[in-house]
């Protein structure tokens, strides 16, 4: 695929802006080919006639909405069903809310089903976010911890307007649920 | 190692109508009563959780098998009963199963083929408002996610894999010094894992690990380690 | 701003497809220039040459990557493509697709084994979900059904994209199975 295509692809699923480096680096492409083909975009997605623009912004770059058609936008915003919160996704919510921070291992663990697609989901949702690395576990893998989005959402302060894990569950089940993100852990990698 | 990929047992119907499509005469030597008795245990075994699925296949094995190996034929539950298939009705279900296992084929190609197109992530400033999150159901779920009993492990592998791994090693094992009888093998065993260790034993024999030796028609079974 | 600028904006932020309705009302368009603005689009985002695609799906339009530039797509989110789903998936997934909607006992019947397993993990990557109860049978058990999710993964803007059931396999190997079986059991009888 021509290199202008590549660059588009990878914008169109990044929320956030890319840097001019790692566009490069994802699209195998040398950086002053890249920045060629973010010029081409640029013509393409120019403000006078595209519905969608490229934007260059602090942290690099990024395709957003034209804000000439704002109004079209919050108005599919209005009728849009906004995705409600499968099922999946609260397990894996009520499993960082109560054993955070803890690794994509230790969530697909504690529910017994691989959780990667749902955690995905939730951390371009905002719900969700990387917080650090397990160095103990093979490979470092990410930790995760619910954010101050997810507390607004649920109407909460902190963490300490849920009640404790021990007024849920008894201590003899709670124990099992820790041993299998331990075990997850070690054999992680 | 040694492992089996969950995909290759599909269920019972998968492994009956691979076999007859491809001509194995040996589906031919099995009773068909017993095989009947076969689709009763699958659908009317009551506390079958997910091993289920290879369990099943393994069983339908040893049935197919039926000639080879006589002790295992007991009637599947005592006091059960269920209407006997007839020939024409089996099938029938054959029949319909083979138009699902064909719609499963092409919607696999179709998945695959589609499989590259990864949705537009753009997105507008969040709109805190829209989203609730019931405290209520997160509780709830907690409360149901911490207390659920641990299920196998089943990262690549179906939970069920790693018995039957288990048992092939320990077939192996048992054969270091020799041929053994799978009598031997499996005394003390319960009728699954009695199942699933003759799966275990076909699965090395069709992998060149072992001979499968029957003197006369019912008679006891040998495994006999092959170099 | 023209028609099409004001879809594209509108699509460009949705990451589930947009019924030609939604799209038209959001955009304060009457249907017919919505759906001359959609092929406007589609030339444009072609998959001969564009880094993204307008796909027809699930009854809707959507915005997305060119599957040819899957590898730069993936290589940025560095994530593997999801685990492909096994062959029993795949029975259930047609199962319900062509029987459904329909119990969980009803798919374990057409495929003769327990498939509760297989029907959880699939529930949980949002391609099959509960629709509802069959009051009929004893227990009401969940009447299942494919999903949005499905239809976008299978690449079908609906039911009626896939073939017959009864045009899959021909009438000649029907016959075959029915003999053979139907012979086999005379013998062995």
């Amino acid at each position: 695929m021509n290199a202008a295509a590549r660059i588009e692809a990878i914008l169109i699923v990044s929320p956030r802006p890319v840097s001019l480096r790692a566009l490069s680096r994802a699209a195998d492409l040398p950086e002053p080919e890249t920045r060629e083909a973010l010029e081409e975009l640029a013509r393409r997605y120019s403000p006078e006639s595209s519905g969608v623009v490229l934007r260059h912004v602090a942290g690099g770059y990024q395709l957003a909405t034209n804000p000439a058609c704002a109004r079209y936008v919050e108005s599919f915003r209005e009728v849009a069903r906004p995705a409600p919160l499968s099922a999946a996704a609260y397990e894996v919510l009520a499993t960082v809310l109560y054993m955070g921070p803890i690794t994509r291992g230790g969530i697909s663990a504690v529910r017994g089903v691989n959780s990667d697609a749902v955690v995905r989901s939730l951390v371009d949702r905002e719900l969700l976010r990387e917080v650090g690395r397990d160095e103990e576990a093979p490979g470092s893998p990410a930790l995760l911890d619910v954010t101050e989005e997810f507390l607004t959402a649920a109407g909460a302060e902190g963490r300490e307007d849920f009640p404790p894990l021990d007024e849920l569950v008894s201590a003899e089940e709670l124990e099992r649920v820790r041993e299998r993100v331990v075990r997850s852990g070690r054999e992680a990698g | 190692m040694f492992t089996v990929e969950l995909d290759v047992y599909a269920g019972p119907y998968d492994l009956l109508l691979k076999l007859i499509m491809r001509e194995e005469l040996e589906v031919f030597e099995v009773p068909l009563r017993r095989l009947v008795e076969l689709y009763r245990s699958t659908h009317l075994a009551p506390d079958l959780e997910r091993d289920t699925e290879f369990a099943d296949s393994a069983t339908a094995l040893v049935l197919l098998k039926s000639r080879l190996l006589s002790p295992l034929l007991e009637p599947a539950e005592a006091g059960e009963e269920a209407p006997l298939l007839s020939p024409e009705e089996l099938a029938g279900r054959l029949k319909e199963y083979l138009k699902i296992r064909r719609a499963a084929e092409r919607l696999a190609d179709r998945f695959k083929a589609n499989a590259g197109y990864h949705p537009s992530a753009v997105s507008l400033p969040p709109r805190r408002e829209r989203l609730a999150i019931s405290r209520g159901r997160l509780l709830e779920t907690a409360r149901r996610v911490f207390s659920r009993a641990p299920e196998p492990q089943t990262h690549h592998l179906g939970p069920i894999t790693v018995t039957v791994q288990e048992l092939a090693a320990l077939i192996e094992a048992a054969l270091t010094r020799g041929p053994r009888s799978f009598d031997e093998i499996v005394s003390g065993m319960d009728r699954l894992r009695t199942a699933v260790a003759f799966a275990a034993a076909l699965s090395l024999s069709s992998e060149g690990r072992l001979n499968l030796l029957q003197s006369e028609p019912l008679g006891p079974i040998t495994l006999e380690p092959r170099p």
